[in-house]
């Protein structure tokens, strides 16, 4: 990742390499790929035991924003927002081994899902009660503002999150201490069971920029570029001093809340409408007719992909489970028990 | 009788109350056309109503603050947390607002506050939690913890009745584990009275929700090398039935305090000082705790099953005790 | 009071009659003379004691606001809304009883200042807990809209308490169900030290309206008249299914943030400015000069409020102090202890 | 040695670890140029500038959330509670985000959220409240409550230095009513450290701020009619200092637990369950437990006096169990 360096002055809308194209398009396969994996397969075999949230159809919103993220940026990702904590370099293995409880995973078993964090990797993963990590963004935000380097969080949430008073609290301090911090509405059109005119009774939730003084714009979440370009100038705003900045990306939930929902609230027709929108065959189109691309790139990065994922649940599959008496360390930082993030002397 | 599971007996106390009395309405999320997250609330609204069965935004705070102000003017709100994990969120509004109006201006606030709380699905850190101990600490609320499909039933219906606010604590690990035969006569189960479970002789056992279950598998075990325990369900832990509990401890002279929530600050202490102030005398051997230790909740399987108290932990806490 | 009827179709601006007007500069006055009463008198001789807030400068908000409720309607003021008690029927006597602690005050002396309540007089009290009673608000909005009389309710909070996840948790859900609240924010231009430009970023709190999907208009809250039609219109459409509003009443706190707080952080000059804006003399002119009432009559009114006050605090002095022995009853609602609002059967 | 109040300690020690160490710095409500509330932060600003003395709006949601956030960034963030009261809003951010971070993904969150807590000035419901057993009740945080003017600074800087959540509860009433020398040397009061106040041989008073000193009032007055009371003062809650307290019991063989806040799920029952499980032997008597009632805090005078444990409560319950 490029080193962060405060910009003179607003920078004009940020359009991707061919190198990031591709990039891009890659992650946004394998993350589909490993999370069919997930609620598909693994979860299905009993491998992977609890809740299991994915983010199929809305790759293209962790993707188009993480993508641009640069060395001290930091990332809290949403439930749904698999891709990130690749981009930021976890490996697959490292995840697998999270979501099969294993004893090498980021947590050591203690928690699920996407819960990994790691501040050296710039992520700091949320916890189940909704809309928690948007004050937290703050305080990290607080600290890169004064450490001025041009660095910024961003915090995803969905669209049911917005509800909650935390969303708010912090919307409105980033809002009055000008923080470099990104407000990323993952607007996938439910929360649960829950459509968006049971959830709010505005259009477009993006007109809550306005209310607090922050930029607020929304854009089709389906469209990689689009997320690319109009989180691009929110990062570049929040580097050059700016302040914060509120996107809503709209997508869809392609699958149920969690692998137990079979979404029957959902009317039918709008996953075949929402289909059609799929966010990764509209990259792979594009790349192929600006030919940044080859159809055996394609095929060469689709290859990778699935021997990556099969590595990947081989090696958390041969992992060991935690030892039961390892459940009572850790619970306090001291010398004997933390292994990682130790606070800066 | 019918056979009802723990959950089933729940939204059957839940819809007799709901027929009963006009003034009971349901609130939370997703509880309505989808039934809630556990299916509790499944029929209600097309029984009920739009206007009686109230799907929420995600803001529990207002949740808690709306059912406050329904509960001010007369009717009966009972809130769903789609995990008592979330309770956290609105908890300002249960201990600051709802627990003081009545003892600040004298008035009524009859609600109830429930949702599947408890460990053993391998929910992780926030989805298992047993925060019970927070409302038994806080003056103005009643808590409500019950471990059989029967009781369930009883003491909604009684929590719903209740005029004053309820915090219901529904173990989600019993939901379908549990089948009983209800009566499908009305009922309800009084607050505040605790229940013996079994009647023994050598050591009471002191406990509520699903650990009821892992205390009467533990007395089982230990019968057959002639150890007779008394298991005693709370049922509700604020008020809690101190007569209940020093009774037996006087009869047994020898007790083990029995929950699913942590140590430190849980149930125990407290029933460990009312025992050690009013039947000092009637006790014959150490003041015994056997709870979850001390961590937040772990999700992977090996660890869960280490944090949670198990009928293993209970015999051999027992055998010792029993030898004191 | 009048009966609420819920009038068909949407009313135009309200405006009051001459007898209202004399009420609103009368419940203007008495406020006025019993907050100084009780700051710059009671407090000063210790016959007070604890925190001591006022709404000097401020009546015109809570006066032009209850003056136009109906029997039915809910008031939730904020802790500076003394003229809402009084003109939902509290007396004179019932308040210092309770500023004092006195055992017949209608806490009974186990809560202090403005924490007082009765649903039967429409008066749903704050906790201190600053946003707290927003949320209530919506719930008690859900019965009314219920029952369908055309009732509403009112809550009152400061710019300060904007901040705070309740109020946006309520407003929220008041917009999302339509509900029949009104959100009156008492922008005073203070929380405690703290200016509204470290309290928010935008210049006018009314924009938040939108944010939910209700209207949002501000208002010169020094004016009692303009708050009279401005509240009034957004409780015509409350009565007539309208759902919630938002009014922002610009205002300005005349005192420290309590009794014990010389408020040195105001700039000298904000007093003066604001103290031609005293919203008493303003309506007192318009009405004089409008013939709507003589100077004899007005007289005749200070008169009455003096001997009022004098009256209210002798026997509020002359009261016992509660039972210690009371500190332990009414803690739960039982059929031996409790003392008002039976639940309805 | 200088005397300080113990308001003026508490600021000289966070003062202190500010010159200290760069990555500590302060947020909360009116902090500023106001100097807080109760002007524990007064000058702070003018010494550290706005980065590092920062006024925020009202959300103690926030308030608490960004600390965490910067803390996980490696700076040591200490944040105001205007009154410990209104933790309830940050509640959530308190036992959901900081106390189980460093259990789930292994970082360190040293953080401190501090606070006037306590009643006895007559501030009513919401400005009185004891709060300490939410937290005690955590896994994952550390919780201090000092009672005097050499402990409140020397544990408000070790609480800064703590590589943990620690909830530190101030006494108002104290603020300004005690007045001790404090050593100007560098020094710091370690955690989960009690302290003796008073040997004693008859009766051990366990206890924690402010009514260390009524224990200690409690204890002269005994000392005449020759009831010896040994006063403990925890300082820390979380972790508590079993050993000290089980040594004391074992000395005097009975004991009486004292708080002000309320009975039920208070601390008090902690540490019976820990006396009667660990000094069962030792025990002659009765546990005796002196607390609030099971109230919220009234506010006028005569209930507030009621409510709060006195001297002469204290020794009540001394005599009756001196002769058990
Ligand atoms: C405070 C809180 N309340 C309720 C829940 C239960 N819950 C988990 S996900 C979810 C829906 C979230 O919807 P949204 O914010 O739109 O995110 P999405 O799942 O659609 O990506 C709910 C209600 C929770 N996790 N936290
Ligand atoms: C949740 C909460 N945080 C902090 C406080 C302390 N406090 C009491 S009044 C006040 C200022 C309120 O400002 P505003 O909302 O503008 O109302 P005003 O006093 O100006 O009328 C503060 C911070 C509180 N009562 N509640
Ligand atoms: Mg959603
Ligand atoms: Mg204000």
């Amino acid at each position: 990742m490029a080193q962060a360096r405060p910009a003179k002055g607003r920078r004009e809308t940020p359009v991707p390499d061919a190198h990031t194209l591709e990039r891009m398009l890659y992650y946004l396969k394998l993350t589909r790929e490993a999370e069919v994996r997930i609620d598909q397969v693994l979860y299905r075999q009993g491998k992977i035991v609890g809740g299991v949230y994915v983010g199929r159809g809305q790759e293209a919103i962790g993707v188009g924003s993480s993508i641009q993220l640069m060395q001290g940026d930091i990332v809290l990702p949403s439930h749904r927002d698999f891709s990130s904590f690749l981009i930021r370099g976890f490996t697959l293995r490292e995840i697998f081994c999270n979501w099969m409880g294993r004893a090498n995973g980021p947590t050591r078993g203690r928690d699920n899902t996407l819960h990994i964090g790691d501040i050296k990797r710039g992520v700091i993963p949320i916890i189940s009660h909704l809309g928690d990590t948007c004050p937290v963004a703050c305080g990290v935000a607080m600290v890169l503002k004064r450490r001025g380097n041009g660095n910024v969080a961003l915090v995803h949430f969905g669209e049911g999150t917005t509800s909650r008073g935390d969303v708010h609290e912090a919307m409105n301090m980033a809002a009055v201490m000008k923080l470099p911090v990104i407000f990323i509405c993952n607007n996938n059109a439910y929360a649960y069971s829950t459509p968006t005119e049971k959830q709010y009774a505005v259009k477009d939730l993006a007109v809550r920029g306005a209310a607090y003084g922050m930029p607020g714009v929304k854009v089709d979440g389906n469209d990689v570029l689009a997320v690319y370009s109009i989180v691009g100038e929110a990062i570049a705003r929040a580097r050059t001093g700016g302040g914060p900045s509120f996107v809503e990306c709209k997508t869809f939930r392609m699958t149920g809340h969690s692998a137990h929902d079979a979404a029957e609230y959902v009317p039918e027709q709008l996953f075949t409408q929402w289909k059609k929108k799929d966010p990764i065959p509209r990259l792979e189109k594009a790349l192929l007719a600006k030919k940044i691309l080859g159809a055996k790139r394609i095929k060469e990065l689709e290859e990778e992909i699935k021997q990556q994922i099969d590595d990947a649940v081989a090696y958390a599959e041969a992992s060991p489970l935690p030892d039961s008496a390892t459940c009572t360390e850790g619970v306090y930082c001291s010398d004997q028990c933390w292994w990682s993030n130790p606070p800066a002397e | 009788m019918p056979l009802l599971t723990y959950l089933e007996a729940i939204r059957q106390g839940i819809w007799e109350e709901m027929e009963r009395d006009p003034s009971v309405f349901l609130l939370g999320e997703d509880i309505g056309a989808y039934g809630g997250a556990f299916k509790v609330t499944a029929g209600m609204l097309e029984r009920f109503g739009e206007e009686r069965v109230i799907d929420t935004p995600i803001c529990e705070s207002a949740i808690v603050g709306a059912a406050v102000g329904a509960a001010l003017m007369g009717m009966r709100p009972v809130a769903e947390m789609q995990f008592m994990d979330f309770i956290s969120c609105g908890f300002d509004q249960i201990v600051n607002m709802a627990a003081k109006i009545h003892y600040r201006w004298g008035a009524a606030v009859p609600l109830v506050v429930r949702g599947p709380s408890g460990a053993g699905v391998h929910g992780g850190p926030f989805h298992s939690q047993s925060n019970e101990m927070w409302f038994v600490h806080t003056p103005g609320l009643k808590v409500v913890a019950p471990a059989t499909a029967y009781d369930a039933k009883g003491l909604i219906k009684a929590s719903i009745r209740d005029n004053n606010p309820v915090i219901f604590f529904e173990h989600k690990f019993l939901y379908r584990r549990i089948k009983e035969e209800v009566p499908s006569e009305e009922y309800v189960v009084p607050l505040g009275k605790a229940v013996i479970r079994r009647e023994g002789t050598d050591i009471a056992v002191i406990t509520y929700s699903a650990m009821v279950w892992t205390a009467l598998e533990a007395a089982d075990v230990l019968a057959r090398d002639g150890v007779s325990l008394e298991v005693v369900d709370l049922r509700t832990l604020l008020p809690y039935d101190e007569q209940c509990v020093l009774a037996s401890v006087r009869k047994c002279s020898k007790v083990i305090l029995l929950h699913e929530d942590t140590m430190i600050g849980g149930m125990a202490g407290e029933l460990a000082a009312v025992i050690a102030g009013k039947a000092f005398e009637g006790l014959d051997g150490p003041i015994v705790r056997v709870t979850a230790p001390d961590t937040p909740v772990p999700f992977s399987p090996p660890l869960e099953a280490r944090f949670l108290p198990s009928v293993e932990k209970v015999v051999e806490a027992a055998r010792q005790l029993a030898s004191y």
